[in-house]
């Protein structure tokens, strides 16, 4: 009950955020030297269609203009469009006129969403062992060593990192992972690490001063006077907190997550939403430039909005706002 | 001797205890990433100011005859494909990166104190709408708005640095407002209140002096990571436009030509990921000296 | 007299700090029989908790016993490795904390924070366990256990945090609990509820309990004999009778004299111990109060008074303590 | 009323809103305080006495009620005359170290007061420090030390001593000894009582510890739940305490016996103080008290004199 208002609260909110973007976007974009959203824009940039077959041309054109109503004030405009994309029907793009931007949509998303969700899996799987670890071992090698590692992993961009394996298992070990293109399960393996390095370096920094903190707090000397094994002190005292608090630091690192997954399938020519943005921003398409915006932030959006409603299931003192 | 256990006459004297040493300097030499860190800033930002003087050749110098060539002695880091000289093109994208990178972070830095200060002084409603904000911006992609102003405003220095500067002001408005809160309840300024300072005074002499060492460990945390969005904007080549050099578009260029051409990724790469460490060994540093559990 | 419960012989402690090793409890020696009460009275920095801590291997990361053997049911608790000790520790020997609204786990419901030690040491099945919990909230004072055992700590007050705290550390029947400044950070009324509340159990389940406080009232009306300490030394112990009538410390004396009580005497002089305990940056060679002391000789700050047997089972460790008891006798 | 009081608050009332309920901290309390003279001001956590010293400073507004200090309404002070007025009330915290700024040595925080009342030259500031200094038992070689340098009870002397720079006729002490050792409580003790004899001042002394408030207090105000439930004169309350609240404080203090056979027996008082979220209705104290009648649990108790100067709000005290 509680939680369905806050559910209900939070989708409103995220609702508001999603209609702000778009609008401000279109405006600016509107707005924008050159002046993308209107008639010669697309004439140029359809340009090659037009000397090919300049019907189709004229067709495509006439099609643009009623989808954003561009004989229309801009207030028009920018309610149509936003409509438009709050209900899904992106339209077609400028580069691609014949290929609905939604279908589109149908085979970049997918490929962007499973190299965002393998990359934090893996940064779980390894980060969480390894801030355990250092904070177990603190003040010692293994800790000053883990710790000058996960900076450095959070220090180097994702697109670094990118260009460096390209270069290490592209030309001196090359044969072994590709560094190109996408299809087989063995491509997914070097974005994906590129891409959770960083996130690595975040957890388990994160987990390593958490649990520091946490095994500094007086209930874990109860915990001891009550004759608990050390491990299990850990465990249940000092891990498990830390976990909970964990999840805090995911929503941020989500967002970061997606940005990142941009870069690597740009650097490693993958057909991901990614790509898909690169080059409409490049090519000056911009409904499909937005939309990807659009649909990539609504991604990270509901993410957090997952991730604060299992952090108030897991943790008893926060109250739902 | 047992006079170093003796205690002092009815609360006459001070301790006699060693006084730890205030200076953070002390402190922070013991970090040696650190220390390595700081000196490659300091080169760094020696070569954001002279780097175009000392420079070999101008950016925009092509010269399609030397083009593609491995690194020698006429061209230390080898040439591209247009024949830039990579030496060069690195030393004009030092200036360009720190003048991005500082000056975003210096706007980021003025929004996020200003929204802060308001929110922690003034509480209420104002708070309600900053946290909002920033809750909003810190779990929002920021990098696609930078995209949208930048392909609004153009892939100048100005528009890029601006872009960057008024979108990544979220973790400084949340930390500034957490200091402020936080000193403003405490009973540090409430003593200061009950001795009749004014508001201006408590800000100066008693608010000011307790924020000012983790804003300077915040901003030496945004500057790498300002750099790296920047960078991250040439990724999906909306960057600084060519032939304006940048570190970002050495890197892209690199990663297309890099079956080819190792050595145009070398450099530009290897010494953007010696800087970004750097920048955040001297920012854990400093948090490490400047900590005030570190001193007392 | 019956064998001692817990026998502590010159226990040493010492902490490492930046500016150099603190030495918090030198040649400590005390003994506690079964069903006794005592108390460890002293100011901070006495090192009372210390000593004990130590005996539990308690202490901080940077704290380390140098010295001493503490025998415990025929074993010596400074040379038990870390799992023998984790045997103990909750099981034969209970503690409760000073401070209730930190040393609870917030994120886990109280009913389990009790369960945990009895499952650990297999005193008790699941279902035993979650049984005699019931009871132990009951036996604290918890109206309602099959309610309260799903809160969570944020969900009690201060006294009742407290409550739980004795509950896990009674819950497997230890024959000694270490009481450390259990009513310190309570209100007084609640202070005297705790105190009533403990003072039940040490009679129906026959209990040794080590009361460490900075209150002279809590210990002289609590315990059976108590134990003054200053500079990580005992200064003084006695029964509580002879302590009460014949007290031959002057920090003894000067602590009495400190004591803001209410009493309507017209006498409102207050005569304060003058200047502040240090940490003993050295190893003391010399009566670590005679600083303070309104009474020192020369003698006192180069020679160390050794504790002395009088009268009474009542130790001194003063050079003048023959000089005090005649005085005040 | 005495028109010869130092300060007067008249029926001060203060609610804080926590989420949407009302905590009612300070209900309607009213007390004179003539020069010279200490009111103690006893309850427990939650009592509201910590609010009442701060309302009686301004650090918090009243919601009704006012504060006359030296003949003057200081609710109705601007911010600047409030701001002078500061130099003649001032304050001593429960924790010392949290009261100073630790980047200030110990002279420039006593100097600050100084400086922030406008008072004296540099020079005549500095002899100032080295006065207040040498006043509260400190050499003035502390003046350069950092606040963190110094042992518990040398920052509380601090504290005192930055109160005292500037000429203070009443000093709010809150606690100003509960996180002090034995011995240190005592010297501090004397210390605030010698002053007060020297330079005339005024104390209002938050205390929860009974024994110190009979050391210090002329008269004495017991606090519960935000209400009054007691005044009178300390002597007068200490002898004859006349509310069952302010016997039970009395009962729980724990006197050095004579002997083992006049120790206290442990009796548990039930019940514990209630949310001041939720008060009960009626006299709040009727939950645990051991002779409510029917009518306590419905009517709030007036404040009555019982006997000359001495007030109590319990519908069985008369």
């Amino acid at each position: 009950m509680n939680l369905a208002l806050f559910i209900g609260k939070r989708l409103l909110t995220i609702l508001i955020t999603v209609v702000a973007i778009l609008a401000i976007s279109f405006i600016m974009m509107r707005f924008a030297p050159g002046g993308f959203f209107n008639s010669a824009t697309i004439a140029s940039g359809l340009g090659t269609l037009a000397l090919q077959n300049p019907h189709l041309y004229q067709e495509y054109l006439q099609m643009f203009e009623k989808q954003y109503g561009l004989n229309q004030p801009l207030w028009r405009q920018t309610l149509t469009y936003v409509w438009h994309s709050l209900t899904f029907n992106f339209g077609t793009s400028f580069e691609n006129p014949s290929v609905p931007i939604i279908t589109q949509l149908k085979t970049a998303l997918p490929i962007s969403a499973l190299l965002a969700g393998g990359s934090i899996v893996l940064a779980l799987l390894i980060g969480i062992p390894l801030g355990v670890i250092a904070a177990v071992k603190r003040n010692t090698w293994i800790d000053s060593v883990l710790t000058t590692l996960s900076m450095t992993g959070q220090a180097i961009p994702s697109y670094v990192l990118g260009v460096i394996a390209v270069l290490l298992f592209g030309v001196w070990i090359s044969g072994i992972l590709p560094v190109n293109g996408w299809g087989t399960p063995a491509d997914a393996v070097l974005p994906i690490v590129c891409l959770s390095a960083g996130n690595i370096g975040v957890i388990t920094r994160y987990m390593r001063s958490s649990l520091v903190e946490g095994l500094r707090q007086e209930y874990i000397r109860t915990a001891e006077a009550k004759g608990i094994r050390y491990w299990h002190i850990i465990w249940r005292h000092g891990i498990r907190n830390s976990l909970t608090a964990l999840i805090t630091v995911v929503g941020p690192t989500f967002a970061f997550t997606v940005v990142g997954t941009v870069w690597v399938e740009n650097i490693f020519s993958i057909p991901g939403l990614g790509t898909l943005l690169a080059n409409a921003f490049t090519s000056d398409d911009i409904p499909l430039a937005i939309t990807s915006v659009y649909i990539l932030s609504l991604m990270v959006m509901l993410m957090n909005l997952i991730v604060d409603i299992t952090y108030s299931l897991l943790d008893p003192r926060v109250k739902l706002r | 001797m047992a006079a170093k256990t003796l205690a002092a006459p009815p609360a006459g004297l001070v301790r006699k205890t060693k006084r730890p040493r205030f200076g953070w300097w002390s402190r922070y030499r013991r970090n040696k990433l650190a220390v390595f860190g700081l000196g490659w800033v300091v080169l760094f930002f020696i070569i954001g100011v002279i780097g175009p003087w000392i420079a070999p050749h101008n950016y925009a110098y092509t010269n399609f005859l030397a083009a593609n060539q491995p690194p020698s002695w006429q061209y230390p880091f080898g040439t591209d494909s247009v024949g830039h000289d990579m030496l060069s093109e690195i030393l004009w994208s030092v200036q360009n990166a720190l003048e991005i990178a500082l000056g975003a972070t210096f706007i980021s830095f003025l929004v996020g104190a200003a929204l802060g200060l308001w929110a922690g002084l003034k509480g209420g409603i104002a708070d309600q709408i900053v946290m909002r904000l920033v809750d909003f911006m810190y779990a929002f992609p920021t990098y696609f708005l930078d995209l949208i102003l930048v392909t609004t405003f153009g892939r100048g220095l100005a528009p890029i640095m601006f872009a960057i500067g008024i979108t990544g002001w979220a973790g400084y408005a949340r930390l500034i407002r957490g200091l402020t809160l936080r000193l403003r309840e405490g009973e540090m300024v409430e003593a200061a209140r009950a001795l009749g300072s004014t508001q201006r005074h408590i800000m100066i002499a008693y608010l000011w002096p307790n924020v000012r060492n983790s804003m300077l460990v915040a901003l030496a945390f945004g500057i790498p990571g300002d750099l790296t969005v920047m960078a991250g904007l040439s990724v999906v080549g909306m960057g600084l436009r060519p032939p304006l050099p940048s570190f970002g578009n050495m890197i892209a260029q690199a990663g297309t030509n890099v079956l080819g051409f190792p050595w145009l990724l070398y450099f530009p790469a290897g010494i953007f990921a010696i800087t970004l460490l750097s920048f955040l060994f001297v920012a854990e540093g400093l948090q490490e000296a400047l900590d005030p559990k570190g001193g007392r | 007299m019956s064998d001692p419960l817990l026998k502590v012989e010159n226990l040493r402690v010492e902490f490492q700090r930046s500016d150099g090793i603190v030495y918090a409890v030198n040649d400590v020696s005390f003994s506690i029989a079964p069903g006794e009460t005592v108390g460890v009275v002293g100011e901070s920095g006495s090192g009372k908790s210390t000593a004990l801590m130590a005996l539990l291997g308690l202490l901080d990361a940077n704290g380390r016993v140098t010295g001493g053997h503490a025998w415990f049911q025929g074993a010596d608790l400074l040379k038990l490795n870390r799992h023998q000790l984790e045997d103990i520790r909750g099981r034969d020997i209970g503690v409760v904390f000073q401070d209730p609204m930190l040393g609870l786990n917030p994120t886990m419901r109280i009913g389990d924070q009790i369960m945990e030690g009895m499952l650990e040491h297999h005193y008790a099945s699941m279902k035993q366990a979650f049984q005699r919990t019931l009871d132990l909230l009951a036996e604290v004072g918890i109206p309602d256990p099959p309610a309260r055992f799903r809160n969570y700590p944020f969900e009690f007050s201060g006294g009742m945090r407290q409550r739980v705290m004795i509950a896990m550390a009674i819950a497997c029947e230890p024959q000694l609990l270490i009481a450390d400044e259990p009513t310190t950070a309570l209100d007084v009324t609640v202070q005297m509820q705790i105190l009533a509340l403990l003072d039940k159990l040490r009679r129906e389940r026959r209990m040794s309990i080590i009361m460490i406080t900075h209150d002279l009232g809590v210990a002289t009306n609590f315990c059976d004999r108590i134990i003054v300490m200053y500079g990580g030394k005992i200064m003084e112990t006695a029964p509580l009778d002879e302590f009460l009538h014949n007290p031959a410390h002057p920090y003894t004396i000067a602590l009495f004299g400190s004591m803001l009580e209410p009493d309507d005497s017209e006498d409102w002089e207050l005569h304060p111990i003058p200047g502040t305990a240090e940490p003993l940056l050295e190893f003391p060679q010399a009566c670590p109060f005679a600083p303070r002391c309104s009474m020192a000789q020369p003698r006192c700050q180069t020679e160390m008074p050794q504790l002395r047997l009088f009268e009474n089972e009542h130790w001194i460790a003063c050079h003048r303590a023959e000089e005090v008891m005649s005085r005040a006798g | 009323m005495p028109d010869n009081a130092l300060l007067t608050v008249e029926h001060v009332s203060k609610r804080f809103k926590v989420g949407r309920r009302v905590l009612h901290a300070v209900e309607d309390v009213s007390f004179d305080l003539p020069p010279g003279t200490t009111l103690g001001l006893v309850g427990e956590s939650g009592s509201g006495k910590s609010t009442l010293g701060r309302i009686v400073l301004r650090l918090i507004e009243a919601d009704a009620g006012r504060v006359l200090f030296q003949g003057q309404d200081l609710g109705k002070l601007s911010q600047e005359a409030m701001r002078k007025q500061r130099r003649y009330m001032q304050v001593i915290f429960q924790d010392p170290l949290a009261s100073l700024n630790p980047h200030m040595t110990v002279g420039r925080a006593i100097e600050d007061a100084l400086i922030v009342q406008q008072i004296g030259t540099k020079q005549e500031r500095q002899e100032m420090v080295d006065e207040a200094l040498r006043k509260v038992g400190l050499s003035p070689a502390v003046r350069d030390a950092f606040p963190f340098e110094l042992s518990g009870g040398q920052q509380q002397r601090v504290g005192i001593a930055r109160a005292l720079s500037v000429g203070p006729r009443l000093i709010v002490c809150d606690e100003p000894i509960s996180s002090l050792d034995v011995s240190i409580q005592v010297q501090i003790v004397k210390l605030l009582k010698d002053l007060q004899q020297d330079m005339g001042l005024s104390y209002i002394f938050i205390s929860h510890n009974l024994g110190v408030v009979r050391h210090l207090s002329d008269t004495v105000l017991v606090l519960y739940l935000g209400r009054v439930v007691e005044h009178a004169p300390a002597r007068e309350l200490f002898r004859n305490p006349r509310h069952p609240y302010t016997r039970l404080l009395f009962d729980s203090i724990l006197r050095i016996p004579k002997s083992s056979a006049t120790r206290r027996k442990f009796v548990a008082i039930p019940g514990e103080m209630p949310s001041p979220l939720a008060p009960p209705p009626g006299c709040p104290f009727h939950p645990r008290c051991p002779i409510a009648v029917d009518k306590c649990k419905t009517e709030p108790p007036p404040l009555v004199e019982v006997s000359a100067d001495h007030v109590a709000a319990c519908h069985l005290a008369g």
